[in-house]
Parts: C-alpha cells; structure tokens; sequence
C-alpha cells in the first residue's frame, strides 16, 4: 500500500517528524513501566530527537524556495484520492521548529505531580499530532492530526490540571468539537464539489488549490465552515471563552503547550486552508474577519486588565495578540503576512515562557491570585528580571521579537484595513497596561509575611527560560533570518490570491518615488 | 392436500407459539416451542426445503430447546411465572397496540406485495420442477460453500467464541479471583 | 382444493412473528423471552424459504441456514449470561436487571 | 571616523549588558565607574565624530552608517541604520555629556544602595537607547530608543519599587508614553503607506517636493505630535512627569529634565519639512499646545512644596517653550533652548539631589531653609542655574528664551504674551525656590525628630564625586548662551551648524518689526524676568506681599485628580463591565448551551427505565413506523 512515490530524498525527515514522538509514547507507556527510572530519559530523547530533526530541518531549509520542502507523498486510501502528503514552507518551518523546540524544554523544564508515566506519554502524543498538523498537505491527513491534538490535550487538562480541571477540559474539548464539525463538512464538500475541476476526488490542499475552481458561492460558505473551526482555535472573539479556563485549569506544560503551538494550528490554518484554498472568500470576508479580530484585540486586552487570576490574565492576553496575527493573515500584503506568521512564532515563545514564569510563581506559592502576591521582585531579582523581559516582549518593545511581528502587521495591514489599524494599535497601550500592573502588584511593593519565603529562580528553570530570552533577543535584533525564510512564501501565496481575485497588494509610495 | 398439510403445520405452529406466550411454566414453555418448530418444519418440507427440515428438527428442537430445558433444569428456575400482574405501567396494553399494528402492517404489506410476486414468478414449486430432490440439497451446498464461503467461515468463528465466550462466563471463579 | 400461497405462507409468518413479539414484550421470565425470540426468527426463516420458492432462489435458503447458526450461537451466549447472573441472585426476572436506568 | 558612530551607541549598550550578567559581581563602586566610563568613551566618540563633520563642508555633513538589515519585508525595508548630522550629533552631545556626568554624580548619590548596580545597568540603557532615539536614521530606530528610553525611565522611576508610589508612578509613565506611541506608530504607517519608505530623509523629501498629499503630510505630523506630547510631557499627557519625581535624583536630572524629555522636540525638529508643508492648523496647534503648557506648568510650579516637584513643572513648563518655538517654525531656536535647558535643569536637578542628599532624603521646601552655609559649592551652583533659569543675562537661559520669543512674536502677538507671563512665573517661582532652600531661617530642625534613625542630623555638603558635575554644569550654564548670540548673524554658531539640517527660521522674520527692534524685546524680556525676582524677594525674603499658594495650583489645578478620577471611577467601571460582560453574557451563553443540553437530556433520561421488555416496546413501536412510512409510500407510489 505504502508504495514510495515522489519522495525527493531518501530519510523522510517530515514522516519522521511525526513517527519519533509517537514511537516515544509507546515506548513510554511500554516499557515505563518496567524501568521507572528512564520514562523521563527516554521521553527526553524522543522529544529532543524530534526537536534534533526540526532544527536540521531549519538548517536544511532553501529559503530561495518558495514552495513546499521536504515533501513525501505516499497513497493512503486511493478511493478517495487521500494521500500520506507532508510538505514544510516558510509559512509552516518556524511553527514546526518552534514545536520541535519547545515540547523537550517543556519535558525537561516541568515535572508533573503525579503519574509521570501517562503524563509524558500524552505529551508525546500531543507533539506527534501538532507536528502533523503543520506539515500535512492533505485537507483529510490535517483533519485526522487536528483531532489527535484533542486527546491527549483533553487528557492532560482533565488529569493534571487544577481544582476545575474536569470543566476546563470538556469546555475545550466541547467548543473544539464543535468547530470541528463545521471543518469536517467544509472538508468533504470542498474534495467533492472541486471533483469536476481538478479530475477526480482529492484530498490533496495543493491540487484542490490549485486547480479547484468552485464558484464563489460555494466558495464562500465552505470558507465560512472552514474560518469558524480555525476562529474556534485561535480563538476569535465571542468563541473565546474556553481559553481562559483551558488555560487557567491545565498544568503548566499543558498551557505552555496551548499558548505556544495549539492556538497557532487556528491561525496557521486560516493562512494555509483558509486563504489558500478559498481566495476569493477570504477577500470578501475581510472586513468581518478585520472587525472580529480588532474587537479581540480591544476585547482581550480589556478583559485581561481586570483579571485577578495571573493565569487568566495572560490567557486573555493571548486573545488579543492572536487577533493581530488574524488581522494580519487577513490584510493580505507582504508585510502584514509575513508579520503574522511571525508573529505567531513569537507569541508561541513569549507566552510560553510567561506561563512557565506564573506556573514557577505556583509552585512557590500555590496561588495564582495577583492579590495574594507582593513585592516578589525584593525577593526574588532573577525571577523578576526574567519576567519583566518576557513581559516587555510581550508588551511589544521594540528591539525584542514581540515587536517585529506586531510593527509587520499593524503597518502591512494600514493599506488595506486603515481604520481598523488605527483602532488595533490602541492595544499595543493596553498591553503595556495590564502587564504592567500585573507586575507592580505582584513584583513590586513591600513584601509581606507570606511571601518573603519566595525562593527565586533555581539553576533548572533559569537554564530553561534563558533559551527563552535568546530567542526572544535574537529575533528581536535580527529577524532578518527568520523572515527571509518565511517571505517568499507568503508571497506566493499572495501572488496566490491575486492571480485568482481581482484583488491586488497595495503599492506604497507610489506618489513617492 | 397440499391445503391440509399448510393448515395442519400453521396450526401446530400457531398452537406452540401462543403457548409459548401463555404457559406459566418455563417447561411447558420450552415443550410448546418444540411444537412450534416441528410446524415450520413441516412448512419447510411442504415447500420443498428438504435440508432445512432436517436441520430445523436436529438443531432446533434437538439442541437449542435441549440446552433451554437444561438451564431451567441447572437453575431450577421452573416456578410459574405470575401473568395476572404487570408490574410496567402500560406495557400490555403498548405491546397490544404494537403488535397489532406489526400485525396489520404486515399483511397490507403482504397482501400489496401479492401483485408483484405474481409478475415474477409463475408458482411455488419452480425450483422442485428444474431439480427434484436432491436437488435442492446441491444447490444448497454450492450456494453456502461456493458464494458465501467466507461467511460460512466466519460462522465457524462465531461458534467458537460463543462457546469460548459461555464457559469463561459461566465457570466459577476460584476465590481471590475477580 | 386451492393450493397455499406464498401469500398464505407469508401471512403466517407474520402472524408468527407477531405472537413472538407480543411475547418479549410482555413475559418477564428471560428464558421465555429468548424463545420467543426463537418464534420471531422462525417466522423470518419461514418468510425466507417461502420467497425463495417462489423466486427461485437458492440464496433465501442459503440464509436461513446462517440465521440458524447465529441463532445458536445467540442461544449459547444467552443462557450463560442468564447462568453467570442467576448465581447471584436467586430468582429472576427481566425487570429485576434495571442498571441501564438513565 | 564617523562610520564609528555606531560605537557611540554600542558601549553603552556594551555596558548595560555587562552589569546585566556580572553586575553583583563587580559590585559597588566598580559597576558606576564601568558604567561612567562607557558613557564618557562615547561622549568622546561623538565630540571626535563632531570635529570630523565640521571638517567637511556644510551640505555633506551627513552621513548614514547602515549596520545591518533590521525588518526587511517586500517593499518595507527598515536598516538598522545610524544617521550621523549636526542635529543628531548635537542632541548626542549633550546626551553622552550630561549622561557622563550624571553617572558620575551617581557614584556618590547612589552610595550604599542594595541595587546600586542595577541602577547603573538602567542609566547605561538609557544612554543607549537615548542615542538610538536621536541617531536613527529612520522612523523605526528611533522608535526603538523612543521605547527604550520611556522602558528605562519605567525601571528608574519605579527604582525604589518597594515603595507604593514608585511603582504606581513609573507604570504611569509608562503608559501615557504609550498614548503618545500610538500616535508615532501610527505616523510610521501613515508614512509608509504614503512615502513606502520610514527613512527621515524620505519622508522630509516627499513633503518637500510636494509629491504626497497635503493630508498626508499634515496626518504624519500631527501624529508625530501625539507622539511628543506624550514623551515631552506636554497637555493633555503631562501629568506623568511630576510623578516621575518618585525617581532617584540623577535620574529626574538626566531622564526627566535634560533628554529623554526633550526627544518630542528632537522629532519634531527632525522632520521640521513635513511640519512645515502641513495646513498651517498643525503647527498653530504645536504652538498653542506648547504656550498652553509653558503657562499652565508655571502657574502650578509656583504653589509646589516638594522641591523636585517644582523642577519637574518648570520641566514641563520650558518644555511648553520648546514647542512654541517648533510651531513658530524657530527650530534653531528650540534646539537652542533643548541644549541649554539640559545645562541648568540638569544643574537644578543635581543640585536639589545634592540638597536632598545632605537633609538625608528630605524633599519638603517648607523643612529647608538657610543651607547656603552648609552646603556652600551646592548653593553657589544652584543660584547659577537660577539665574539661568530665570532669564537673567548674560546666562545661557536667557539668550535661548529670548530667541525663541523674539520668533514667537513675529508669529502671534498673544502666544508671545502667554509665553512672557510664563517668563514672569518663572522667574517668580525659581526665585521662591532658591529663597526658600538656602535663605532664610533653617527650618530643619524640626525635622531631625523625623529622621532619629539617622543619628546626629546635620545637613552636609555631598561628597566631590556629585559636586564636580554640579561645577560643570554650572560653568555650561553660565557660557552655554555663548552658541547662539543675537547680536550679528556671526555669532548665531549653533544655528550655522544646524544649517543643513534645520532651516534658519531668520528668513521668515526678516524685516519684520520683532527682527528690527529685537533689542527692544531682549529689554522687555530682561524686565519681566527682574521683576519676577523681585515680586518673589518681596514675598518670601521681605515679608512685604504675601505668599500667594492657592490650593487649586498646589494641586496642579486638579488635572491630575480629575484624570485619576475619570481612569478609576468611569474607566474602570467600563473594563468591569466587558470583563462582567465577557464571565456573563459570552461565557455565558455557552454555560446556558451546555445547561439546555443537560436539562434536554435529563427529560429524555427518563425514558430510559432500564426495563428491557420496555425498550422492546420501543423497538417493536419503532418497527410500526418504520413500516407504516414504506406501507405508506408505497400506497402514493
């Protein structure tokens, strides 16, 4: 069955991607059980292997190539025209890295309370569906790795998380359900309302992109299908209700995982399914999703103000810096695009580290309640100092990564959705707001009795959050790198869209130069 | 006498059935299920199933109402059940309406489908006539190991584990063991 | 003498599995209620061989015979179930095994 | 040598990364000296950058040094790129010159402090980020310093952070500068979109030769504008910098009085072209909006206690001066006043440092009194930059703000009225001040109660460390008029200097009766500025008139209060509504789902008994349907 096909080099790095950390959990859940002692290593060593692969894949990576990498096919079931399709691009190179990257630092860094064997396990599993989400080429192949993502994250809330895990878990799972209904049957209708055009019954996102033609009706509402199962993800304002608590209920490399690399599958898909397949939906659809998105920015940012729960707070945070990356996908120029991709990396390590700075802060103090902290920073420096820079990243200073991807989206974006820019910046003042005041109350101040035992950081979870900080420096000082790689894509995907619409990239300066 | 013989076997098998359903005793019941099944074996032979017959009376009324009156005999389950009372509210009477219902359904559905079996074929004993009889018994065998081999494998299968399946259910369990 | 139809064989079957239904709805004891599961799959059985005299098609009878395999088997399986839970209990009716209750 | 111009921000930066990793290591007083001497190596670098580009001629004095390619993205294309001009070798200046100073008296400010590392950390990042801000070359880098400086100021307002009002005042800081980003970083967009380019040379050009829209031009520079009224502290986002006093003194000195605060007027100077060519409303607006805080800020100064506080409204004040001037097109003449407002507030500033040194933290004028004897050098300094402050010739505050109101004049008669009064009170107030620190009877003795823990309570003079820069900068006070002289267009050196890059504003008043009669102006001005100092003499020295404190200016005409009002009360009301909004009505909704679902289910529940012949029931009534639909279609059919 599993005949190789055009597979362009020997080793499939992107199967292999995928098949290590599975192959990890079995191994895990096998053999842990005889040997307590090396659960921990020999997750350590699948995940870091995974994490090995995506780097070399970085490095490997032709970033004069705008089209897809690494690409291995294989027929899967030939009926129905679904094929083992994985490919990378610039779009998807820095997600997969940034997964490969942040599961062994998150196995490495956390350490669960009970039950290390399935926790790992899970863990594993989870890494092996988000892997396969960014790399599929086939609508039904990112189908199945979307829903895999699910359970083990299910599993992880629901097991590890806190007092209202059991809530948190079946929100999340409910409300993704949900949107996955709508993506399932925008799947299925897209494959057979294109068979006319493309031939036959395929699965395949590049030949239905390509030589799809469905008229604009169709068009339009599978895009809505499609769209309402990535805003459920990413999550766009008013189905945003199950992050909070998902976020607040699951253990710290539950949240971790959910901040870095599970809501960018929302975001991630509305650029690759969303904008690739239906270009002329998603131009009409811009303005809806344009206000959907500012109203989260806006929205978010407001309701993290007035958090009392530090979790909480930095979840709606995430809210309002995934509606710029929307507002970015969609305004559809080089800049804004490229931003957004980016800018889904940097959130993916900015909050990341954020929420592995508040779960060190429960740990220590078994509270997440910003009234029941105070005056850590005379306490605890390193700790302070550790927050305080991620905290500015995320704030969006220039000179740190937060800021690149925002300054790509909100100036790319002003062409095309001016007003709304306007408004959206006005969010770049209120992050600075309530980060700001979460850290005077929590950091600053004179330390009271219960938290004068305050421990600060431990050489672990410094070693940890510092791979953090360089990344967060580095890209903010030098993005060059990263957004040369993701560019050409992005571009073609433009290029994509206008070639198929009568939409056309704005050019700047023409009264100019 | 092919209309005695229908009537005779229906009766059999109606008389068996309603006392299936009527007799208190799980015993009679079983007894009267015996001569229910000796009336469709009769219907089977009327219609020229010879094989059927046969294997109606071995495995019916030879095993499967043996392994009936053994459970009854192994559990002493033998009390009269009380049918006077009903202890569901309604039930009778729903069960009425359905089977009515099913009763009548049936028949117009028959009686409807008449017309078109009529179109189809000319009369009952087709098969007998392109044959005689042993006929049916070689059909019968290219039909069951010719087309439906696999199937007649899997059966195979089924009966295994059932029987597998009956005696881990039904052993006893040594104590510590649960 | 009028010969019996298919119609009349058909007819009968009904009646048949009628009585067999009205009987698993209303008998408790579950031993009853399996034979008159057995009635119903007669009625079926005789259905399936009338209607393949009157199509002249072996495949009706061919059926049948696998409908009697299962049957046994169903059998087989039913009553060890009815013998693992009458150890514990000592007399039985279907009301009496409620745990399904929403 | 001006391609090293990198290296005039980079060892700063240097610097503050080294204290950042090895700070407690090299400890106290190692951290200030490295720190001081990063910043003085760089004050080098830019005087040798200076003298390179006077050797060249005037039209090629600018240089760009592009290090490498920051964000680029299609059509975007933003170089980390530094631009080496006489403007921005100015502002870099007097920012590394003061900077070094300022460390310098912070060796010995800071002395003892558990965080003196970490404060040096900040000043260096802050000197680099300052550099960042006025050595860009385009929108973008300056905008990384104009972040860095406000995240600076954030750390070193809130240095004492264990204090309440610290904290809460360096997040304020920080956010109303952000008010004002949003204006710069709209601007960038708007700029963008327009030019396809955030390079300053691009934008002044594209306003200059008319080839983007009047709209345009005029929406970058009122948005620019936002921008500086945020970091400059002008109305309506003023009320952070008083606050900002909760700061280390040095850092009010450096942060609050002499740069950081001054970067509006720097952008705005930067892109004077594009200001120039907006509808004339723009840079009326620049100019009312600077009359209208040079006024409100004196009018408050005159009725402060604290004595920082004072300082800090005077900022605000000369501030104001500054952006009348940019409105009224005398751009030399903002810078003018730019470089030596940085001299003698930074002198004022150090000096009520010093003061507040020796009373061990006291910062009430109404417990000073008399400390010309105790602390002599301090005294002499401080009276230095009053005179300066106050307009009293020949110190270099009175050249500067004369020259700008000789312009304001040409322009509009009653914005130069506003800014006279302004001189008055000013005048007024810092003589208040002076009378009130070092004349006088001593009134702290009353407050050695307060201060038991400190021991034996006697005012000192502070260590040299602090008292060479206050001699330094009093010197720059008292000759810092010398660059830009009224009385032949030879004297005008800064203006020469800025020449290619600011356009002389002399050309529009030529001819005009302020240029003719500006002697008559320089009289009117040295007039109002003696009787401001007279009025104040005869109410705090003399006793004649009575002190005039109205609650109203005490408490900064309730700006501040009606602002914290409006933010805690109707502000925070509206967050708790969408955050009570998003727990009720959005999450609600989805609760109610999952509620309608269950209450559904738990009706449907009980038609499950758990009965087996009642589910055959079911079954058998199922089949009735089943059959009665196909009876039934059979029938039409």
């Amino acid at each position: 069955m599993l005949a190789a096909s055009s597979s362009t080099i020997a080793f499939p790095v992107l199967t292999s991607l995928v098949a290590v950390p599975l192959v990890g959990a079995a191994l895990v859940i096998f053999f842990g059980r005889a040997r307590q002692e090396w659960t921990k290593l020999t997750a350590l060593l699948t995940s870091v292997t995974t994490g090995a692969i995506s780097l070399w894949v970085l490095q490997a990576f032709d970033s004069s190539d705008a089209g897809f990498q690494f690409v291995s096919q294989h027929e899967w079931i030939t009926a129905w025209g679904i094929s083992w399709h994985l490919g990378i691009d610039g779009i998807s190179l820095f997600l997969v890295v940034l997964t490969g990257v942040l599961f062994p630092l998150v196995i490495a860094g956390v350490d669960p309370h009970h039950d290390e064997r399935p926790y790992l396990a899970w863990l594993l599993v989870l890494e092996a569906g988000v892997m396969g989400s960014f790399i599929s080429l086939d609508l039904f192949l990112f189908f199945v790795f979307f829903e895999i993502v699910l359970v083990p994250m299910y599993f992880l809330i629901g097991g590890w998380g806190y007092d209202q895990r059991v809530y948190a878990a079946t929100k999340f799972f409910l409300f993704t359900m949900t949107g996955s209904a709508f993506l399932l049957v925008g799947i299925v209708a897209t494959a057979l309302l294109s068979r006319e055009s493309v031939g036959s019954v395929t699965f395949d996102v590049v030949a239905l992109a390509e030589n799809g033609a469905l008229n604009v009706t169709q068009g339009r509402w599978l895009f809505v299908a499609f769209a309402i199962a990535f805003a459920v993800k990413v999550p766009l304002f008013p189905v945003h209700t199950w992050l909070p608590d998902a976020h607040t209920q699951a253990p710290t490399a539950g949240s971790v995982i959910l901040a870095g690399v599970l809501l960018k599958m929302g975001t991630y898909g509305l650029l690759r399914f969303g904008v690739y397949l239906f270009p002329e939906a998603s131009v009409w659809a811009r303005p809806a999703l344009y206000t959907l998105a500012v109203i989260g920015i806006i929205y978010g940012a407001i309701a993290a103000t007035m958090q009392t729960d530090l979790k909480r707070l930095v979840a709606y945070s995430s809210v309002a810096h995934l509606g710029f990356i929307v507002l970015g996908t969609f305004a559809l120029t080089d800049q804004a695009v490229t931003g957004g991709v980016m800018q889904m990396v940097n959130h993916g390590v900015s909050t990341s580290a954020l929420f592995l700075l508040v779960g060190m802060i429960y740990e220590r103090r078994h509270t997440r309640q910003i009234a029941e902290l105070r005056g850590l920073q005379q306490v605890a420096p390193v700790f302070a100092g550790f927050f305080m820079i991620v905290m500015l990243s995320s704030i969006g200073l220039p000179g740190l990564n937060g800021f690149v991807g925002e300054f790509l989206i909100l100036i790319g974006s002003f062409d095309t959705a001016r007003w709304w820019v306007i408004v959206a910046t006005t969010g770049v003042i209120l992050a600075a707001l309530y980060l700001l005041w979460a850290y005077q109350r929590v950091f600053h101040g004179e330390v009271d009795d219960a938290n004068r035992g305050f421990a600060d950081l431990r050489l672990r979870e410094g070693a940890l959050l510092l791979v953090f900080v360089a990344v967060i420096g580095f890209t903010g000082v030098y993005p060059k790198p990263m957004l040369s790689r993701i560019e050409p894509s992005v571009n073609a995907l433009i290029e994509h869209v206008e070639s198929r619409t009568d939409y056309q990239q704005p050019a700047q300066g023409e009264a100019g130069k | 006498m092919q209309l005695a013989v229908f009537v005779i076997a229906s009766a059999m098998m109606l008389v068996g059935a309603v006392g299936v359903i009527i007799r208190r005793n799980p015993v009679h019941a079983a007894l009267s299920l015996v001569l229910t099944l000796f009336g469709v074996a009769v219907h089977f032979v009327a219609l020229e199933a010879y094989f059927l017959a046969a294997v109606q009376i071995i495995v019916y009324a030879g095993a499967i109402v043996v392994l009936f009156l053994f459970v009854i005999m192994l559990l002493g389950v033998d009390k009269a059940e009380d049918l006077k009372t009903e202890p569901l509210v309604a039930q009778r009477w729903l069960a009425g309406v359905a089977a009515l219902g099913l009763l009548g359904l049936l028949v117009v559905a028959v009686a409807r489908g008449a017309d078109i079996l009529a179109t189809r074929s000319e009369g009952l004993d087709t098969a007998a006539q392109n044959a005689g009889g042993d006929a049916n018994i070689q059909q019968l065998a290219r039909s069951v190991f010719g087309d439906y081999v696999v199937a007649f494998e899997l059966t195979s299968v089924l009966l295994v584990v059932a029987v597998v399946g009956t005696v881990m259910l039904t052993r006893k369990r040594a104590a510590g063991e649960a | 003498m009028p010969e019996p139809t298919t119609l009349s064989y058909l007819v009968v079957a009904a009646l048949l599995f009628v009585v067999g239904a009205f009987g698993v709805m209303v008998r408790r004891n579950p031993l009853v209620m399996f034979m008159c599961i057995e009635l119903m799959l007669n009625a079926v059985n005789l259905s399936f061989v009338a209607l393949a005299g009157e199509l002249t098609d072996i495949d009706g009878q061919s059926l049948v015979f696998f409908v009697l395999v299962v049957a046994a088997a169903e059998v087989v399986v039913g009553l060890g179930l009815i013998v693992a839970i009458m150890r514990n209990r000592s007399s039985l009716t279907a009301d009496d095994l409620a745990e399904l209750k929403g | 040598m001006t391609d090293l111009v990198w290296l005039v921000p980079f060892l700063p930066l240097v610097g503050g990364l080294t204290l950042m990793v090895f700070g407690a290591r090299i400890g106290e007083p190692r951290t200030g000296w490295l720190a001081t001497l990063m910043s003085a190596s760089s004050f080098v670098l830019t005087v040798l950058v200076y003298f390179d580009l006077l050797g060249m001629p005037a039209e090629e004095r600018s240089h760009v040094v592009s290090l490498f390619s920051w964000i680029p993205v299609g059509s975007l294309q933003i170089d980390f790129a530094l631009l080496a001009d006489p403007l921005s070798i100015t502002m870099a200046l007097f920012v590394t010159g003061i900077g070094s100073l300022i460390h310098l008296y912070s060796i010995g400010y800071m002395h003892g402090d558990p965080k003196f590392s970490k404060f040096f950390l900040y000043l260096n990042l802050f000197v680099f980020s300052m550099l960042a801000l006025v050595l860009g070359e385009n929108l973008v880098v300056t905008f990384l310093g104009w972040e860095g400086v406000g995240a600076c100021s954030y750390f070193l307002i809130s240095f004492w952070h264990t204090r309440e009002s610290a904290a809460v005042a360096g997040k304020k800081a920080f956010v109303t500068n952000r008010i004002g980003d949003w204006g710069v970083m709209t601007a960038m967009f708007v700029a963008f979109s327009v030019v396809g380019s955030v390079s300053y040379k691009a934008i002044n050009e594209a306003a200059q030769e008319g080839t983007i829209s009047r709209s345009a031009v005029s929406a970058i520079a009122i948005l620019l504008f936002v921008g500086a009224c945020g970091k400059s502290a002008q109305l309506p986002l003023y009320f952070w910098l008083p606050d900002a006093m909760e700061g280390p003194t040095p850092v009010s000195a450096l942060i609050h009085a002499a740069t950081m605060v001054t970067a509006g007027v720097f952008l705005m100077t930067r892109v004077g072209p594009v200001l120039a060519e907006s509808y004339g409303w723009v840079p009326d607006t620049v100019a009312v909006v600077g009359a209208a805080t040079a006024l409100f800020a004196a009018t408050i100064a005159v009725a402060q206690h604290d004595i920082k506080r004072v300082l800090a409204y005077s900022t605000v004040s000369q501030l104001g001066f500054m952006f009348l001037a940019v409105g009224s097109g005398a751009y030399v003449a903002a810078m003018f006043h730019m470089v030596t407002h940085s001299f003698f507030k930074a002198l004022l500033f150090l000096g009520s440092g010093s003061v507040i040194h020796g009373l061990h933290h006291e910062q009430d004028m109404r417990k000073m009194g008399a400390l010309r004897a105790a602390m002599p050098v301090t005294a002499l300094t401080f009276i230095i930059g009053w005179l300066a402050i106050a307009g009293v010739p020949p110190f270099a505050g009175f050249w500067s703000k004369d020259e700008i109101l000789l312009y304001v004049y040409a322009d509009n008669r009653l914005l130069y009225a506003i800014g006279m009064v302004t001189a008055l009170l000013t005048a007024y107030y810092m003589t208040r001040q002076v009378i009130l620190v070092f004349f006088g009877e001593a009134r702290w003795h009353d407050a050695s109660g307060e201060h038991g823990a400190h021991g034996d309570f006697r005012p000192h003079e502070s260590p040299k460390v602090m008292l060479v820069p206050l001699v330094v900068l009093s010197v720059l006070s008292v000759v810092g008029g010398g660059m830009q002289l009224p009385f032949s267009k030879d004297l005008h050196f800064l203006g020469h200097w800025l020449e290619p890059v600011v356009e002389e504003a002399e050309r529009s008043i030529k001819g005009t009766w302020a240029d003719e009669n500006k002697y008559v102006l320089l009289g009117v001005a040295v007039v109002v500025a003696l009787a401001g100092i007279a009025l104040s003499v005869a109410a705090y020295a003399k006793r004649r008139l009575p002190a005039v404190e109205p609650t109203v200016l005490e408490n900064a005409w309730f700006y501040d209060a009606t602002v914290a009002r409006l933010v805690g009360g109707p502000g925070a009301a509206s967050f708790r509504g969408v955050t009570t909004f998003d727990a009720r009505v959005v999450d609600g909704a989805v609760n109610g789902a999952g509620a309608v679902a269950r209450g559904l289910g738990g009706v449907v529940r009980r038609s499950q008994t758990g009965f087996v012949r009642a589910y055959a029931v079911f079954i058998a009534l199922g089949a009735v349907v089943l059959l009665a639909w196909f009876v039934w279609r059979g029938w039409l059919a």
